[in-house]
């Protein structure tokens, strides 16, 4: 699976994207997030409060809840600042 | 209705993508236009330069959608938004809406949502020059609440 | 504050007057322009022109005295009215309002407040010739109405 | 005193302006406009519904009961319809 990482959460992991293999288990936004987290301190540090970090799947906004199955790309970031 | 979403790192012209807008055609009454514009001073410190990231095709998609979304709440003849990424500094143009419709009524309300949407939903982040390093620009609360407010008018 | 307040016959350049509101400062973040512009359909009738009938003296200064509530009411960073007199045809712009200011909730709010006000409280009528001779245009209720919510919002 | 009129006032009453010498008893813009009614048809005409018609006093707005004592300038029109 695809993910991408933007702003403050792309500079803490220290990477833009990568492509994971998820183990069994990791169903929504937020067990992704946390087995994100487990990946390491730079990982941990950006996911660190995760109430913070925002969700996409496949350029949509979702919430920590939504399920992550059939997705081809996920995004994590913080609250947008455009406009 | 005829829209235009742009993201790019050049500058765009108001005037130009207004006059687009408006050419040739006798049924629009009101076009109201919306320039964000970078500033030297946010919240007390200096910004001596901002660097916008976006979310490559997320971003358009999103404003698309938003745009979408005020077409079928007024009736519209033309929006046009514009968004810059990359390097800016003070008096740089930042982003731009304009909507055309046959009443202010419409023009207004549909321009001042999609500004709410913009600042809280399109995925753009800011990320200031500071006197003392460079800082990600926090979410404002005020914006959330200017965008809440059109979800309130929904159900109301 | 700068504001431009002009009645004029002849066409003005939307672009131009908001270049000068900005031109060489760093503290506005926000503007928002209204442009009304002469239709050829209202309320169900053709209109082939329409004259546009004013006070001279007072026109200004009601204006005038908008602007100065607008900017007593906002943290405004300049302002400009144009409101054109005599005749004029579908297509062709009647009038605009530019506003800026450090953030865009001001901007709106005042670009609407006077349009509203102007709408009501400006003395300009507008005559149109349809196709049956020509007839001078009613005030609308909804405008009383727009203008209203601001006195409103003042008590509220 | 000088007294303008626009629009389909202007219209009805056949001039754009006028000035006038106003008898004892007319204190109000709706004693004004009751007395110039009775001028002739065509200020009938143009004063036949007094409620639209709104006048200002030396480029002020004001309502039926106000005062015109010392007015220099009085204006009778229709409801705005600008912008």
């Amino acid at each position: 699976m695809r993910i991408v990482y933007f702003a403050w959460v792309r500079e803490r992991i220290g990477k833009a994207e990568e492509t994971v293999d998820l183990p069994a288990g990791v169903a929504t936004i937020a067990d992704l997030a946390g087995w994100l987290s487990g990946r390491g301190e730079e990982y941990a540090h950006a996911f660190a409060d995760p109430k913070v970090v925002r969700a996409a799947i496949d350029r949509h906004h979702v919430k920590a809840d939504a399920p992550i199955a059939g997705a081809r790309e996920i995004a994590f970031f913080p609250p947008m600042t455009g406009g | 209705m005829a829209s235009t979403i742009r993201l790019q790192s050049e500058d765009f012209d108001v005037a130009a993508e207004t006059a687009a807008l408006t050419r040739g055609r006798v049924d629009i009454g009101a076009v109201v236009t919306f320039t964000g514009i970078c500033r030297a001073s946010e919240a007390g410190h200096d910004v001596a330069a901002m660097t916008l990231e976006h979310y490559p095709g997320m971003a358009e998609e999103e404003i698309g959608r938003h745009v979408a979304e005020a077409e079928r709440r007024w009736p519209l003849l033309g929006v046009v938004v514009i968004h810059r990424h990359g390097r800016l500094v003070p008096g740089d143009n930042i982003m731009m809406v304009a909507v055309a419709a046959a009443h202010r009524g419409a023009a207004f309300a549909a321009a001042e949502f999609l500004m709410d949407y913009l600042k809280t939903q399109a995925p753009f982040w800011k990320k200031e020059e500071r006197r003392d390093g460079s800082a990600w620009v926090a979410a404002k609360s005020a914006d959330d609440a200017a965008a809440e407010r059109w979800a309130k008018a929904l159900e109301g």
